[in-house]
């Protein structure tokens, strides 16, 4: 199905973002999968407000109303996308911590239950 | 290829099925099945609000108060960056 | 951080200004046009940013310090909510839009899709606020983390 | 109109509006007074508290109450919502007046125990911004305003917990908590991007509405799991538990206090949307969602009281041992729909008694877990603050210089055991009761859970408080009186709600319960109820 391709692009950001978490041994690249992560959640809900041959949702005082998209999933993803800046300043301030701490980035130095 | 490795590529093929999935089942792209919600903001907001963005008129009017949520994320994220790199020793 | 090779700084000082101007017509412009208060912003804090890197973090420091980003940012949040309190006293509703359709500022009602720059109630006001605050933020997120990694260095 | 009808009219925004407010002028005020801040935060709190309890009295009354947002117009245009809606009903309120009591004494208690730190204006900015977060989750009914304070509380509560910088185990717990909370708060996301797609609405309610009408479909499956992954990875039910016990353990004892507030507060949003928002097709899948969430309350429960045998720090230990207690939530929960799903077609939630008990002793349990769970964190704090130690090893002997703390402690011990007449043995028994019904096995394993939680606390109450007396702890002394008083405050709840049970559960959990299981009250307002 042609049309839903740019589902399935979603999909595979979100795949690329978790195969990042799961099989990535650097805390930065960790925190990069969760950048993707975010991208694809960000894209799906773009693609979702989008008529086809739509433009903006901005009214130019032209007298023939143009379909519009929806304007909603933009303000979702603009809110998306700001509170995806404010997880990674703080993860990466905790990157640096860690990195302090033990001189190292690799998931191993993070250590477990035991004393 | 360890244990861990395993349940971790088991986890990833799983979701990965279920996301392909549920893109097949999604409705076409660029054809949204329902409308009320956004049709009535873009044929309102230029009287409503007196915005000619309907993104902006979403953002501060409709859904302003999401907006404060956004600004409050911004806000807790340098209060938090500024307090982890704060002084330890008075 | 130290500071870069006087090139670097000669465009970097050249390049913010530009990068300011535009960056609060985005904010000012944000109920016409594409953008808003966090866009416009986030431009604002990132020619501050380039000016960090060009001229080095200590340069900025001995300027700006991080406790009154902190203090301009809370006043950037306190307006917005401020708007959103006075919507409730005046409009009846916590972030009501009292100020369209009414003689006041910003309150015309545009004709026809023909919106101005006096148009948009408290939309243009809250753009600003928000502006103000992601400009204060950004900006003691960059500074803050620059200032710490720098210590590492030495 | 009074002040009074119009302070409880704007009641759901206020609660909100003020603790951030509140946020926003902290380091505004820190810069003039430290001792002020402090006592600033408290205010914040308490005026917020005076709010909560307000909306209590007028919703246990009159039922539901909606605030819209930004107009005062209709709600509903076009049979659709347009704006962010807040809709607090017997459940939501219940819910924040845990969060509201969780935080103050949580501000109570930091006044003292925190004195020495740098940095107090973020904390207490950070502080008030999480109760913001979590009575916001609490009190919402819009999807995305969900997941907007679903992030205020995560970040907010990963700083906090990663506050002592320079011990290496916290800043890790923080970042470890961080990165499971934004992965869980993106499947949120994502799945309300999926229900948004189909029926072009984020309002809770109008969302339960249109899944009523278009049946059960392929997305909304999807956007079902992921809402139960994503919530009970949050809310700490196993096997996603790992993070619980290092950020519990981890964090200043009042932010450990606010953490299991916001633990709850993903396990409300849980029940929220797989009882209110899929409420109008619950029946179909409640087999396997019951079952679901049985067994991860089951091997919760289970794991959390054998980690927390080998414990050998103090917060960790409890940390498992609040592992455990979730673990009893989503049994309850889970059997409440189990029961339902294995009986006749004619027979619903609300018909059925010991559904109903189910979930009632579950959100009892709620609140108990909060109370007894928070009352041992404060109490560990305490033995830190007056020793600056946490590993059960070296403590020993400090009944002789803490008196109060050490009856704290017994008191929060007996508690969280289920012991009569503590409140945790009320919840407890209708979990055992109800439990039962389904399988007598579930019962004897939460009962065998609770004997063995107790085995453990009274080998802490030994090896901390009893014993001879070590010579490095002779000078330590009673903790300050404001710490003592948030102690306080809570024992006396739990000694109040264990000696009257009954009222609480009449006037308090079972309108909560009944809100929980019959979403009809939530829809209400969609065809112009109240």
């Amino acid at each position: 199905m042609i049309a839903n391709i740019p589902y399935l692009t979603v999909a595979g950001l979100i795949i690329i973002g978790l195969y990042t978490l799961l099989f990535k041994k650097n805390l930065i690249k960790m925190v990069i999968g969760i950048t993707i992560l975010q991208s694809g959640v960000n894209l799906f809900l773009i693609t979702l407000g989008y008529r086809m041959g739509s433009v903006a949702p901005i009214f130019t005082g032209n007298a023939d109303n143009p379909v519009m998209s929806y304007p909603v999933p933009q303000a979702l993803t603009l809110t998306s996308i700001v509170i995806g800046v404010a997880v990674l300043a703080l993860m990466l301030s905790l990157v640096i911590h860690i990195y302090r701490h033990h001189g190292s980035l690799h998931v191993s130095k993070l250590g477990g239950d035991d004393q | 290829m360890n244990q861990r490795n395993i349940l971790a590529a088991a986890f990833l093929t799983i979701v990965a099925v279920f996301l392909m999935f549920s893109a097949l089942f999604m409705h076409p792209f660029g054809e949204p099945t329902s409308q009320a919600m956004d049709q009535y903001i873009i044929d309102n907001t230029v009287g409503e609000t007196g915005a000619n963005n309907g993104v902006t008129s979403v953002v501060f009017d409709y859904r302003g108060f999401d907006t404060l949520g956004e600004a409050t994320v911004l806000f807790t994220a340098v209060a938090s960056v500024v307090m982890l790199f704060r002084r330890l020793k008075k | 951080m130290k500071g870069m090779s006087t090139i670097v700084k000669t465009i970097a000082n050249i390049g913010f200004p530009i990068i300011t101007i535009y960056g609060l017509y985005v904010i000012a412009h944000g109920h016409l046009t594409p953008g808003g208060g966090f866009q416009g912003g986030a431009i604002v804090a990132s020619g501050l940013a380039l000016l960090a890197v060009a001229h080095g973090t200590s340069w900025v420091e001995s300027k700006v310090k991080e406790h009154d980003l902190s203090m301009l940012e809370s006043l950037g949040a306190l307006g917005f909510i401020g708007l959103a309190f006075l919507g409730l006293l005046m409009g009846g509703a916590f972030f009501s839009n009292f100020l369209v359709d009414t003689s006041m500022l910003f309150g015309a009602i545009p004709v026809d899709g023909a919106a101005n720059i006096n148009t948009g109630g408290t939309l243009p006001l809250m753009n600003f606020a928000v502006g103000l605050k992601v400009i204060a933020g950004l900006f003691a997120i960059v500074l803050v983390m620059a200032i710490a990694t720098n210590k590492e260095e030495d | 109109m009074n002040i009074v009808d119009m302070l409880l009219t704007h009641a759901p925004a206020l609660t909100i509006a003020i603790p951030l407010l509140g946020a926003f002028l902290t380091p505004l005020i820190s810069r003039v007074s430290e001792k002020g801040r402090n006592i600033f935060a408290i205010i914040i709190v308490g005026i917020t508290a005076l709010f909560v309890f307000l909306m209590a009295s007028e919703i246990l009354a009159n039922g539901p109450m909606t605030y819209v947002f930004g107009s005062t117009a209709a709600t509903v245009q076009q049979s659709t919502v347009i704006r962010i809606l807040f809709e607090v009903d017997a459940l939501s309120i219940f819910m924040a007046i845990i969060g509201i009591i969780l935080s103050f004494v949580a501000v109570v208690y930091s006044y003292a125990f925190m004195e020495k730190n740098t940095g107090l204006d973020k904390y207490y900015t950070l502080l008030l911004l999480m109760t913001t977060g979590m009575l916001g989750m609490m009190l919402t009914g819009d999807m995305f305003n969900f997941f907007v304070f679903l992030e205020i509380t995560s970040i907010a509560s990963a700083a906090l917990v990663a506050f002592w910088t320079n011990k290496a185990k916290a800043v890790e717990a923080g970042f470890k908590y961080i990165v499971i909370s934004t992965i869980g708060a993106l499947f949120v996301l994502f799945a309300i991007a999926l229900l948004y797609g189909q029926y072009d609405a984020l309002n809770m309610a109008k969302i339960a509405q249109s899944l009523g009408i278009s049946g059960f479909t392929f997305i909304d499956k999807i956007a079902l799991v992921l809402f139960i992954a994503a919530l009970a990875m949050k809310g700490g039910l196993a096997p996603m538990h790992m993070w619980l016990p290092d950020a519990y353990g981890q964090a200043p004892a009042s932010i450990s206090l606010l953490l299991i507030g916001a633990t709850q507060a993903s396990l409300y949003g849980l029940f929220r949307i797989v009882f209110t928002v899929y409420g109008e097709v619950i029946s179909l899948p409640a087999i396997s969602i019951g079952w679901i969430l049985v067994l991860l309350g089951l091997i919760t429960m289970l794991i959390g009281v054998i980690m927390a045998i080998i414990q050998t720090d103090f917060k960790r230990l409890i940390g498992y041992g609040a592992v455990a207690e979730l673990g009893y939530m989503a049994l309850a929960v889970g059997t409440g729909l189990t029961i339902v799903a294995n009986a006749d077609p004619n027979i619903t939630l609300q018909t059925a008694p010991f559904a109903m008990k189910a979930i009632t002793g579950g959100l009892f349990h709620v609140i108990n877990d909060a109370l007894d769970i928070g009352l041992l964190f404060l109490v560990a704090g305490a033995v830190y603050y007056a020793t600056k130690e946490t590993s059960l090893n070296k403590l020993g002997g400090l009944a002789r210089n803490m008196k109060y703390t050490t009856i704290f402690f017994i008191i929060g011990l007996l508690a969280v055991s289920g012991l009569p007449p503590f409140n945790g043995f009320a919840s407890k028994l209708l979990i055992y009761e109800s439990t039962y019904q389904l399988n007598p096995i579930l019962s004897i394993v939460a009962i065998l859970s609770s004997i063995l939680l107790l085995a453990i606390f009274v080998k802490v109450l030994h090896s901390v408080f009893l014993g001879p007396a070590l010579p490095k702890y002779e000078t330590v002394r009673e903790v300050p009186k404001s710490m003592l008083l948030a102690m306080a405050v809570i024992a006396g709840i739990i000694i109040v709600f264990g000696l009257f049970p009954q009222v609480i559960v009449t006037n308090l959990v079972e309108p909560a319960a009944n809100a929980l299981v019959n979403n009809s009250g939530y829809l209400q307002w969609l065809t112009g109820g109240f």
